[in-house]
């Protein structure tokens, strides 16, 4: 089933939101990610984890619920949920590397076929490097979804062979969530899950990854 | 998500001959008899159990003993003055021992729950308990390698849950419960109740409830 | 023994130049912005400074780069919308930088202030984050030898301190304050106010007394 | 000042309680040791770590307030002062291993001059090994007195050239309070400071350990 066009950015998150298991522990990366939270259903039991350290974390603040003390990864400010809880960082930290997340959600400047991720840098000379915990996140979560625009605003690919900018985390994705095109990634390459507003085939054109359908690898 | 289960036969179910099991406790204190209770009728056996003592008395970890389900124990402190049952298999060679310094064994479950491959540790360098152990001198001080050590079950004791199962503890009773909650692929708690979300204080939850998988009220 | 400082410039007197100060905070939550002013007023130059992020806007961590007392930060995330003094100093070759991932920050930290001599560490594997640093593969997974950030100095924000020392924190404020009172040789920590011995509940401490050598209420 | 006889425990305890600087963090190990809080000046401001998670620990619990969640290492109920905290193992074992207590009192089998420990295990074949904190206790304070008597059962002396028994630390003993003497121990040897009832000429007889008299290594 393929609709006719390419998804907004809410139909991405919708997506992605779909595919996250009722009652999963969920952490969502600062930036496009945080969209996800929106489309969550209120009886999906999933949690949400801030790495600056708490879990069922609400939706963000507004008026007189905002409190500087307690923002998101993003210095967002948010609310707290029933059942939340608040921890140190190198507690929270080992919640993520521990791998006791089970979904981590993150944007990306490039994901390699196998699964390589590239997040936290453009690579360019006078750029100020600052990581955050996207390398962190990259490797804890059980499972680590991208979500990203699949063509840079020059038109080139950001599922590539093999990453040009410098990598985030090694073999780590999952799963990527495009405006066109959902895909599988990891040691056997990329499998096309669905499609939106483009073909198999145009697609496969415009990607130097070798693609195989989802009905093809599972098969396989 | 965290089941609540009505008992602890069903907090149990399914723990599996050969399992690495930490049980919580610093002697009676902590210690999940309920759910040791409801191990030994459930009759998983071969375990290999990690545990500060080997059991005091004729309760708990000493029963689970006494019934011959545990293949090996690893502890800092099997010998108590009432740890007869332990002693007694052990002298027969019935269980085996693996003695982890107090402090090497909680940090040793905290690298598994934390995801720490190894790390260099100062205690015991030097003594028959870092024989064979590769060291290495950083900063002028030897330390030994150590690694993490896993369970595939913990069964802990603790104070209060909330449904979502987030835990409080009580005084010493706290003592493993937090980091074997980390270290196990199952977290199961007893505790004296279960609460409704929100009646918790997320400031003073000790256990988040992303580690504990089962809560069973004793 | 915990000292209640009557006020930031007593509390941060000492601080000597060239010294490592671990400064808590994420952003500006649980920043101890008191502090880094009396530090400022103090003088204390040629410093390190451990943080998560360089500063925001013009004040605190901002503030005291401006003054150029900064040598070098070490911290996870520099670059924000508001760190225009950093940006500034960085690109004018006026302060080094240290980039390390947010939770190697804080786990490095908890290393120095556990007595860890070293870890391996699944995170910035095969990134350049890593080059030049040892590796190792455990169980099949590759692992980076990480070593512990000790400072001279914490200052940190908290809540609440009651008069021995013991603190609690609010909300998402607590961030990197706990592990940072671990990682110094001296502690002091800025709080909204002091409480008596006892009015803290001994289950709901975050920061032991232990590692708190001196406290103000701002 | 040499006493004209050997001390009893507690006199040995309050030894131990006179060089405890005021507001320290100690722990008190099982046995002997923990005789040592008896003796402690109210006023001492010295706050009790028990490694199983606790500080400001109290005396120990009596009558009603006898509360089996509530125990110090040695499993004996104890009561909590006004500013304790409790922890859990992992992060009671950093506080030790980090170097964060001032004095860890412990009891010995042997101490050699140099400040090797052995305490946890005699090393007889049939011995249950059993070493609980011991270990950890011993690296961990920033200096660590041992209590004991000099001599055991047998006569044979406990402050030895070398340790036979299994050692539990290597070079970590400060101080060895004992009922004849008082000795520093570490990398230069073994120092009497003080005696008791006993000459430092029939000590030295009694030892196969060179000893120095504190006049003389102060001068060194």
């Amino acid at each position: 089933m393929s609709p006719s066009k390419a998804l907004s950015k809410d139909e991405m998150a919708a997506l992605v939101a779909r595919d996250i298991p009722q009652g999963s522990y969920v952490n969502l990366g600062i930036g496009q990610p945080t969209l996800v939270a929106d489309f969550l259903a209120p009886d999906s039991g999933v949690v949400l984890h801030t790495e600056n350290g708490m879990l069922n974390m609400g939706p963000a603040a507004v008026g007189g619920e905002i409190d500087p003390d307690l923002t998101n990864a993003g210095k967002i400010p948010v609310t707290e949920l029933p059942g939340a809880s608040y921890f140190h960082h190198a507690d929270s930290f080992a919640m993520m590397r521990g791998g006791h997340l089970d979904v981590c959600v993150l944007g990306a400047f490039q994901v390699a076929a196998n699964g390589d991720l590239a997040n936290w840098h453009t690579g360019a000379a006078d750029a100020i490097p600052a990581v955050g915990g996207a390398m962190d996140l990259a490797i804890g979560a059980k499972r680590v979804f991208v979500m990203m625009t699949l063509f840079a605003k020059d038109g080139s690919p950001k599922l590539v062979p093999s990453c040009t900018y410098p990598l985030t985390g090694v073999g780590c994705v999952d799963r990527v969530y495009t405006d066109v095109a959902t895909f599988q990634v990891g040691p056997d390459g990329a499998v096309v899950l669905e499609t939106f507003g483009i073909t198999f085939a145009d697609l496969a054109a415009r990607l130097d990854v070798p693609l195989r359908r989802a009905e093809d690898a599972a098969g396989a | 998500m965290t089941a609540v289960c009505a008992s602890a036969a069903e907090a149990v179910a399914g723990v599996e001959d050969g399992s690495t099991v930490l049980i919580g406790g610093f002697g009676m204190a902590g210690m999940p008899v309920a759910l040791i209770d409801a191990l030994i009728d459930q009759g998983a056996t071969d375990l290999t159990v990690v545990s500060n003592n080997a059991g005091n008395g004729d309760t708990g970890l000493a029963a689970l003993l006494a019934k011959g389900r545990v293949r090996k124990m690893v502890c800092s402190f099997p010998r108590q003055v009432d740890s007869y049952v332990f002693d007694g298999l052990y002298r027969e060679g019935k269980v085996e021992l693996e003695v982890v310094p107090q402090g090497n064994l909680a940090e040793r479950m905290r690298a598994a729950g934390a995801g720490i491959g190894a790390f260099f540790c100062p205690t015991g360098v030097g003594t028959p308990l870092a024989e064979g152990k590769e060291t290495r001198e950083i900063d002028g001080r030897t330390y030994v390698l150590e690694y993490p050590i896993r369970g595939d079950v913990a069964l802990i004791g603790a104070h209060v849950a909330d449904r979502m199962g987030n835990l409080v503890y009580r005084k010493t009773a706290r003592n493993f419960g937090p980091v074997m909650a980390t270290a196990a692929t199952t977290t199961i708690a007893q505790v004296a109740r279960v609460v409704a979300s929100g009646e918790l204080d997320p400031e003073a939850v000790v256990t988040p409830s992303i580690y504990v998988d089962r809560i069973v009220a004793v």
